[in-house]
């Protein structure tokens, strides 16, 4: 059986005020995607994104988002996500951008760069820290990360039936 | 390659609107057009299956097709809209009396049985709506084997830009699914302005994602196959050929009694099949 | 399947540099071997009227003949063979017929004929002959071409009537056609034209002055510096009567003449239409080497030659054809000290000419 | 784009073959409009083309660069220089142009070429009776 190929964008929303990010969810951030797409790229974009396009997991603590787009034209989509400048959300319009971070063809190798990622970001939270036991939480947090295992594999079976469930 | 063709014209009682997209066609270039009648079957009330008009009294001159010294070739076509299995009646003897049969299925359980079991010569692609389902790739290679051509038609493109975003996506998609074989581009015009020379066609199927050669194809080759394909299916594979005088007289013979729906008990297997 | 709208079909372009005066050069086989020209310009700069004797071979183009559904198995009449084929050199392609679309025939001056068939009159027809090189998925386009003076071809012979008969019977191919014999002129096709509906043709003169016409500096130095594609381009302009007094960062147009760039203050274009023979351009070249001879202001003539966009060849007898356009012509750019630039371009559907 | 050197032997000769190097394509259009008499000066021409890429397009499309390197208002017809990478999108997006100001339009593209001598000698314009 062929597998519709597609390519998974790992991108992190940047916000000003963070306690915004709460606001977010997965259809705002379609939605603005969508519209992005169709402006920069007009109807063609729009009709290329209506197919196999979709929002296929959002930490709205962190700002980390997974976007899958159809292989053929990702790079057509992606190259509208710069010209996001802010996403409407219940009623309110919240400046952000995105940033992208890595583009992978299965969601596991995402996932893989983004504990690899989040690791780092804990690494140089580190020396910034103002007492000790902030210092040893973020500690405890890396070694959750790069040790048990737990957790990790929670979250990947999560994503892994999503994934399944989209080919 | 074989002439530039346009399988979809679509037929407006008014004469000198059809005469002018003929020969806005004649003039674009295109050697071969079919006069598209199209019958929507609702489910509450019976309707009348379209009786072609034939091509001389629809048109008093046929043109003269561009930078050539023939002229034109017109042809008749029913496309069946099919919600419901039941609106597809494949031995209506109506729909012998037209070139060209095609459906549109709008659902998936319909496009795929017109994919494997229907005895039609053209798939059409919805383009005014979101698909309501993927193509599977085991129907649309069924199609293809059987030699039944998918089209997808570009005038409602022009129309609206919301009805663009629907006719590209949903070609696009189509197109993964066959791989840019047999599929045809036509028109679907109703005048004369909608209509577009065969190059252009060529360019807008790289839009939809076929190929150079695969684009030209679908405006040439692959209509000629469609042609052959609609007079094995009248001939029963070319072995039995009725002359037209013949066949029209049959018709109007035989006209009373399959509207009231009914068919030679022998032949009615078949629709069951596809329930 | 991937989305990609950047590309294009492909097109080639081809740059000689040599001089008359070289042994190996090739000009005049590369002239001959485009068979079908359709249409010849010459630009004269700084020249007000053509020089009379540059005019009056101008005048002298053959004239050609088309005939009116013309069956072709009458071109292997043995009146006409003997008439026209045999002798001298006939050329004769199809006209109103289109090589992406319909059945095309060519009559070559070397005594072959060439049909590109369409798969149904291919069938029809059994005569072998091989894939078109421009055929897609499906097989639908077959090329047959047949030598006539070939001694199985002479009337009478095996393949000869199997031909004849495949033609005569079975596919009844006609056809609107162009003529024109060389050396013979309409007396050698006597044979053919006597049966049909046809009429004699002149190939259209049409000359046009330009005035305070700018044009690049860089015509007499080498090639790479005077970059083929923009000299082409600006000749294309001055043929198609196209302003190049633009600015850089005008709203509507942003093309002009390649840097760095001279006026001329005026110039000749004169344009020759119709079926033209591949030795009436030969003598139009020898003609102007001669004009070139004079000591003039401006030291350089160029000369384009067009190709017919549906003749079944290009060059010699590769096959030609027609994607989105059937271009394939050449343009010769003399120069006093008899060196030349040829510059020789194909389209999507060619393959590189000689 | 290849340049090949295919023979170097001399000075004197000297052979470059350029495939798919032209940096141009040209399009030969002519628009059609239901109201004949309706007239364009060539800036609302270019700007009705514009305003299709970018509905196809998009800002993208919008942004991509052409040129009117000729135009008879009489007869609505124009010559069209393009990026050979942006003449897909062009076309397409004058093939799906439909109205200009509430009226039913067409373009009709007459000749499309990478070379623009090619333009001026198209056997198919060739009229004998």
């Amino acid at each position: 059986m062929v597998r519709v190929k597609s390519r998974y964008l790992l991108c992190e929303v940047n916000v000003s005020d963070r306690s915004r990010l709460l606001l977010l969810d997965d259809r705002t951030i379609a939605v603005a995607v969508k519209a992005v797409v169709a402006r920069t790229h007009g109807d063609y974009g729009a009709a290329l994104c209506s197919v196999g396009f979709s929002v296929k997991y959002l930490n709205a603590h962190t700002g980390i988002v997974f976007l899958r787009l159809p292989k053929r034209c990702y790079r057509l989509l992606w190259s509208a996500l710069p010209f996001i400048t802010s996403v409407e959300a219940r009623g309110q319009k919240i400046p952000c951008f995105l940033n992208c971070l890595h583009v992978g063809g299965t969601i596991r190798t995402c996932q893989k760069f983004l504990i690899r990622y989040n690791t780092q970001q804990l690494h140089r939270m580190l020396p910034k820290c103002k007492n000790e036991e902030e210092k040893q939480q973020v500690r405890q947090a890396i070694l959750n990360c790069s040790l048990t295992r737990g957790k990790n594999e929670a979250l990947e079976d999560e994503l892994g039936s999503e994934e399944d469930e989209g080919e | 390659m074989s002439v530039f063709m346009d399988l979809n014209l679509s037929y407006t009682a008014d004469r000198s609107a059809l005469q002018s997209m003929v020969d806005t066609a004649a003039h674009l270039g295109f050697s071969t057009v079919a006069i598209n009648y199209l019958f929507e079957p609702t489910a509450k009330k019976k309707q009348e299956i379209p009786t072609p008009t034939p091509i001389n009294e629809l048109i008093d001159q046929l043109p003269i097709v561009q930078g050539r010294s023939r002229p034109i070739r017109v042809l008749n076509r029913l496309t069946v809209v099919m919600s419901d299995s039941s609106h597809f009646r494949p031995t209506a003897p109506e729909y012998r009396s037209f070139d060209l049969l095609a459906v549109q299925p709008t659902t998936e359980k319909l496009f795929h049985a017109a994919c494997m079991l229907y005895d039609v010569d053209i798939i059409c692609i919805s383009v005014t709506e979101k698909l309501p389902f993927f193509f599977k790739r085991a129907p649309v290679n069924g199609a293809v084997d059987r030699g039944l051509v998918f089209e997808v038609s570009y005038s409602t493109a022009i129309r609206d830009s919301t009805m663009r975003r629907y006719t590209i996506a949903n070609a696009v998609s189509l197109m993964d699914s066959c791989k840019g074989k047999s599929v045809i581009l036509s028109s679907a015009a109703e005048k004369a302005l909608e209509l577009r020379g065969p190059y252009d066609v060529t360019n807008l199927g790289l839009l939809f994602g076929l190929s150079d050669g695969d684009a030209k194809e679908a405006v040439t080759s692959t209509c000629r196959s469609v042609l052959l394909h609609a007079e094995t299916r009248r001939t029963a594979s070319g072995i039995i050929y009725t002359m037209r005088s013949c066949s029209e007289s049959s018709c109007q013979q035989e006209a009373p009694p399959p509207s009231e729906g009914e068919a030679p008990a022998a032949k009615r297997h078949r629709p069951a099949l596809t329930e | 399947m991937s989305v990609d709208l950047d590309q294009t079909p492909r097109s080639l372009l081809v740059c000689d540099r040599s001089s008359f005066l070289d042994e190996k050069n090739r000009i005049s086989s590369q002239v001959e071997q485009l068979h079908f020209n359709y249409k010849v310009s010459v630009l004269l700069p700084e020249c007000s009227s053509a020089p009379s004797h540059l005019d009056s071979v101008l005048n002298s183009f053959s004239s050609f003949y088309l005939i009116r559904k013309l069956p072709i198995h009458e071109l292997l009449d043995k009146h006409f063979l003997e008439m026209a084929v045999y002798q001298g050199s006939a050329y004769g392609v199809s006209y109103r017929t289109r090589i992406d679309e319909d059945n095309c025939v060519a009559l070559m001056p070397n005594g072959r004929l060439c049909l590109t068939l369409d798969k149904d009159s291919f069938q029809l027809l059994g005569f072998e002959g091989k894939l078109s090189r421009f055929t897609h998925r499906t097989n639908s386009r077959y090329v047959v071409s047949v030598d006539l003076t070939d001694s199985s071809m002479a009337p009478g012979g095996r393949g000869y009537l199997r031909l004849l008969t495949g033609l005569r019977s079975r596919l009844h191919l006609k056809c609107d056609f162009l003529l024109s014999h060389h050396p013979g002129g309409g007396a050698s096709l006597q044979p053919l034209l006597s049966h049909y509906d046809w009429s004699e043709h002149r190939p259209e003169i049409s000359t046009h002055a330009l005035t305070h016409l700018s044009c690049p500096a860089q015509l007499t130095s080498d090639l790479q510096s005077c970059d083929p594609h923009s000299f082409l381009e600006w000749l294309g302009a001055v043929d198609g009567d196209i302003s190049s007094e633009n600015s850089p960062s005008s709203f509507l147009s942003s093309f002009v003449c390649p840097e760095p760039k001279t006026t001329l203050s005026q110039a000749l274009s004169i344009s020759v239409c119709g079926l033209l023979l591949p030795q009436d351009v030969h003598r139009l070249i020898q003609e102007i080497r001669c004009y070139l001879e004079q000591p003039l202001l401006e030291s350089w003539v160029s000369l384009t030659v067009h190709g017919f966009v549906d003749s079944p060849v290009s060059w010699g007898g590769s096959e030609h054809g027609v994607l989105r356009g059937g271009e394939n012509f050449y343009t010769l750019l003399m120069f006093h000290d008899h060196t030349y630039h040829l510059h020789l371009a194909t389209g999507a559907h060619d393959i590189c000419p000689p | 784009m290849r340049p090949v050197d295919k023979k170097g032997e001399s000075a004197v000769y000297q052979r470059v073959v350029l495939k798919n190097a032209s940096p141009y394509h040209y399009m030969k259009v002519c628009l059609v409009l239901e109201d004949e008499s309706t007239r364009l000066s060539a800036v609302d021409f270019k700007q009705f083309i514009i305003t299709g890429l970018k509905s196809l397009f998009g800002e993208v499309g919008a942004a991509l660069n052409f040129d009117l390197l000729k135009y008879n208002e009489e007869t609505l017809s124009a010559i069209l220089r393009v990026y050979s990478r942006g003449l897909v999108k062009l076309w397409s997006s004058l093939t799906l142009l439909g109205s200009y100001q509430n009226q039913a339009c067409a373009f009709r593209v007459l000749q499309v070429s990478p070379f623009l001598l090619a333009l001026t000698g198209n056997s198919r314009e060739l009229q004998l009776d």
